[in-house]
């Protein structure tokens, strides 16, 4: 299945996109859907730091099933204030 | 009220939001761009926002503020894009009937924010900029993209 | 900055007065005038102050905050007079480079005020009139000239 | 000696004066004063409410000596902000 992604912030400067379409196996996982982008974006976070995750505007687990359509979000560390 | 917008943040507006005759007490917060960090001149600040969940996550918090100290009268805005230093980029007016309440949910509304809603900031120097995470305790923008620490 | 007026407050004002480019964080309180007690509705309410003696406990408290929380940026504004109801007795500005020195030295400031300051406020309901004391929990209007509690 | 006192608020109403010269032995203090106050108005305070004093413009303890031209209050319990 594809999933679109939005890069916010950091992870947007570091992707060097805003958004990326990712062809993931049906029942893939946040997780599935993280290692995909460390494949595809080396550089976009060290390993020992977990990639945030928003689905459909909320923080998802890493254990969470992705479905087509759903709103997927690169969600780095959080300043506002 | 919930609000992020791009436009100058005006704080009698917001604070006369929450201003009713049976609430004795009302606390507001305004976050200001500050003009350093590390002994670095800050020219400016950037801010971006995800939209859809920011404002979600405002809502969550002004319900969490209802559960934990009964306050119903919360207004929080937030500004993004160019922001100049002195400018202010939060306001939190929390209104009560006694300053105990007030005080504690206004606090606890501006800690939310930083923890919860997805807008981030960048410091703009003269020689590059920095995107700031969880208050400073992250990145430093003499390391460029240095660790970041999981979880926020 | 303090000062006691018979003038009506003007929050926007008091709040510039401790905003500086070096303070990222300001935390206003606004003290306003219930329009009810005990199920009683008021009508106004009267402040009444021993000026020169209130004028310096207001510095002595603007003081202790510097020793207390390191904070300098400390406003005090308080009302006397004849207050209509909603209307603003006190404003309390205070600015800081981060918020949680801001937001407890302004709700110590607040619980200072009405612990030390010689200020005194009347509550004027349709058929009477009572001096309020220690926060409420002295006298009641139905009791008249009721016990007092002993230190403030 | 002659000692000044000011009535505030609640007191000035129940004293019914907001000032009152009073006539107390050299060497008097502060507790005699409230003793003569009483005296000369008992509706003031109940006997189990002790009453405040300031002296030149700071809240004074029971055993502070008065002096002529001393800036005498009687403070009632203060309800401001």
């Amino acid at each position: 299945m594809k999933i679109e992604v939005r890069f916010f912030a950091l992870y947007r400067e570091r992707a060097g996109c805003s958004r990326a379409s990712l062809d993931l196996p049906a029942g893939a996982t946040v997780a599935d859907l993280t290692a995909e982008v460390r494949r595809r974006h080396p550089g976009l976070a060290p390993p020992e730091v977990s990639i945030v995750v928003a689905v459909n505007t909320d923080y998802a687990e890493p254990d969470t099933v992705l479905n087509e359509r759903d709103e997927v979000c690169l969600i780095p560390p959080v300043s506002g204030g | 009220m919930i609000e992020i917008t791009d436009q100058p943040l005006d704080p009698a507006r917001v604070t006369n939001l929450v201003r009713r005759d049976g609430n004795g007490a009302v606390v507001t917060f305004l976050g200001t761009t500050r003009d350093h960090f590390e002994g670095k001149r800050v020219l400016r600040l950037e801010y971006e926002a995800y939209y859809d969940m920011a404002l979600k996550k405002l809502e969550e918090i002004c319900r969490e503020m209802q559960q934990e100290f009964g306050v119903e009268d919360v207004a929080i805005s937030h500004r993004t894009g160019l922001v100049d230093i002195g400018q202010i980029s939060l306001i939190v007016a929390v209104a009560a009937p006694h300053r105990k309440e007030a005080f504690y949910a206004c606090h606890k509304v501006v800690d939310r924010v930083k923890e919860i809603v997805p807008i981030w900031k960048k410091e703009v120097y003269e020689d590059g900029s920095r995107w700031v995470a969880c208050e400073d305790h992250e990145f430093s923008p003499s390391q460029g993209a240095a660790a970041e620490t999981p979880g926020h």
